[in-house]
């Protein structure tokens, strides 16, 4: 386990061409802009990304498509970028789509040892053909598998120099499961505070869950 | 050829749907959609009622004015919004989990098309254009209550159908599907139990390609 | 939905005999010592517990045993109450012992509406005979239900008029799981603070899972 | 008979599993059980390593002293703790999800059993006087390495054997065991690392109904 205060190129430098990256945000709010900038600058490719949506066309996550860097999205709604439907139609890029609450339910199973759970959530709609289904109390419900990542990008507002985390506002999203998810958590963060600064009871993610964190330049 | 305006039709429609809550006496918590659904907060009077946002906040309140806006502070529409006394903030599992879980009082969402066994299309309408699902099949399965707002047709093309042509969002989920013409209640069937003022029983049938029952109370709507 | 402040006798009056109670603590921490109380002399019968364990012979939830209110125990730790075994043994009481990460998983699927999961826990052990098995990636993973009940008893720290609530160090345990698996969640806390008084970040359970806050009265 | 005093014996155990984790250049979390393996943490002198108690507490501090007892901040064993800087609270599903999840680094626990296929048996002696299992069956899958800390024979009878006789805990978890009288690695067979000065290899095998490999590099345990 990496654990350390490092700076944003030395952070992106753990990841690898063809790695699996969770990136978290909702939209253009919570997503580490920094980390992903970073990223579009490394020239990294082959890299499946497992986020909410991708941006906006050429803003946020959407640069990496934009500079072909992207060989798979697990995602849930990409008509905020329609890029995403022209990669996908000239079969440039593969993309699943999993329903948003199956999506979040899935990257915690993944952090938490659950291989797999029931949900009820697309019984029935073409997004569970081929899974497997099973009946309890006479409600029909769809098994889906945890998903996990190489790496985690994500955002947080405040760390302590453990790694400890606290959040800002709808920017907590997939945030603190994708930093259970992943082999290597990395956090861009707003402010780092000293050990014992933060209140225990406010903790949001504990430092467990990740292993570099790496100071916003620009606020 | 229309019989109410798109714009009056959208606003009848918010107004009907938001008669639902202000009735509540006691504490609700609702999950509104993009579109009319997001329009419904505008007539709620009704302390009772709480929204429940799905990128993870409980107590969502009015839309920023433009000296409010805080890009981290966002609907599940990606709107600008505000906070009320007692909100509270979530990731979204937890946030998913309160809908699957079964703790959303109400959902109101658009929809595509709806057919007469309760199904709901509001998803994707398959032309290559679109790719997302977002949280829409989580809110119907998950929802006590699911309802449907939308405009009865669509450009004088029927979408309240006996059995929807576009892929479905959910089996059966319909609860309440509330348009400019009419409302109906789902249970096993579609009822009518409300018609608007400016039209009869024969005209709404010409219009809905559905088979409803009709409702012995049936009232027009009022709002 | 019930949501009201109300007092510790009233708020018991919805239990009903017969009726599956969790009930939030581990050891003698973090249990609503008051609710517990007001339970056992309520006499209420036939009650299924399930909860970490049951306290110590005679004190916190042992009292409910003492009384001859329990039909059956579903938990995972019942060596610090040596009445448990002599109840089960004597055929006075059902007890299902559930590993305590399975147990808390299982709590937590019924308030997120998911019916099963799979988990390596248990696998190959007593514990998982007569369950579903299933490999995944070569390792052999056990099917667990979700554990619901109709009323959890817990205790908070501060509530605020809405029920949002916040807790303290280790007297947290089960009691956020709980409190979304009921029909009915009725908290015990310290002290009820006007809305808009908790910081909304620091909230750990949001209104949304509390039916019912009473206010200790011996602090 | 005693070869070493049951005291003595404790400490030693307590002492060589602290080495372990006194050795660690980056940061370590660990899980502790009941009786020796809380014994570890008094030999611990190294700051990276922060310990989590499975009832919601990570950064676990020393034992309280009667003067700073709080009744609602314990571990695992009931015992009342003290908070370490940045510490952190959180609930039994977040906590478990640490453990099943992977994210402990090591576990110590006691035993009754341990057999040469690595399977340990520590919850249940059925005698009918117990019922219980609490976090062991979840620990022994989940932590990244499971370490024993037991006396090598009770009472004169072997407590490492061939094949488990009580109800096991987990199939083939076992990763390091650790006695007054050895150390073994388990790695599909146990491998026999270190032994104690007091003894040698064939009262070793005496004492051991188990079947073990011996290090080509077999120290004496050195604490």
């Amino acid at each position: 386990m990496i654990k350390k205060v490092m700076d944003i190129d030395e952070a992106i430098s753990y990841i690898k061409d063809g790695d699996r990256i969770m990136v978290g945000g909702f939209g253009l709010a919570g997503y580490p802009e920094e980390l992903v900038e970073a990223l579009a600058k490394s020239g990294k490719k082959n890299l499946t990304i497992i986020s909410n949506d991708l941006g906006s066309p050429g803003i946020g996550l959407g640069k990496l498509l934009t500079n072909n860097q992207i060989k798979a999205l697990i995602g849930n709604y990409y008509n905020w970028n329609p890029d995403v439907a022209d990669a996908y139609n000239s079969g440039r890029i593969e993309v699943k789509l999993v329903p948003q609450g199956t999506f979040a339910e899935a990257i915690r199973a993944a952090g938490v040892g659950i291989p797999a759970f029931y949900t009820p959530t697309s019984a029935g709609t073409d997004l569970s053909k081929g899974k497997e289904i099973k009946v309890f109390n006479g409600k029909t419900y769809v098994l889906e598998q945890a998903i996990h990542a190489d790496v985690a990008l994500i955002k947080a507002h405040i760390a302590d120099e453990l790694g400890n985390l606290v959040y800002y506002k709808t920017a907590r999203n997939f945030n603190p499961i994708m930093a259970m998810a992943a082999k290597t958590t990395i956090a861009q963060v707003d402010k780092i505070v000293p050990l014992g600064t933060l209140n225990p009871e406010h903790i949001v993610t504990p430092h467990i869950f990740v292993n570099i964190v790496t100071k916003r330049r620009n606020l | 050829m229309e019989i109410i305006s798109k714009e009056k039709a959208r606003i009848r429609i918010a107004k009907r749907i938001a008669q639902e809550f202000n009735e509540a006496k006691e504490i609700k918590i609702i999950n509104l959609g993009v579109g009319i659904p997001t329009m419904v907060a505008n007539y709620i009077n009704n302390n009772n009622i709480y929204i429940q946002s799905e990128n993870g906040m409980l107590g969502v309140g009015p839309l920023a004015e433009e000296s409010e806006i805080d890009r981290q502070l966002i609907n599940a529409g990606r709107q600008p919004v505000t906070e009320t006394p007692g909100c509270c903030y979530f990731d979204s599992a937890t946030s998913f989990g309160m809908i699957r879980g079964g703790h959303i009082d109400a959902t109101v969402i658009g929809a595509f098309e709806i057919d007469q066994e309760g199904n709901i299309a509001n998803w994707i309408i398959p032309n290559g254009k679109q790719l997302g699902v977002g949280g829409a099949m989580d809110l119907v399965t998950g929802a006590k209550k699911v309802i449907v707002a939308m405009r009865h047709n669509q450009n004088g093309k029927p979408k309240i159908l006996k059995k929807c042509k576009l892929p479905i969002t959910g089996l059966g989920e319909l609860d309440m599907l509330v348009t400019e013409l009419a409302v109906f209640f789902f249970d096993g069937q579609l009822i009518l139990e409300e018609i608007a003022p400016e039209i009869d029983i024969d005209t709404l049938k010409k219009l809905t390609e559905a088979e409803f029952k009709i409702s012995p109370n049936l009232k027009k709507i009022n709002v």
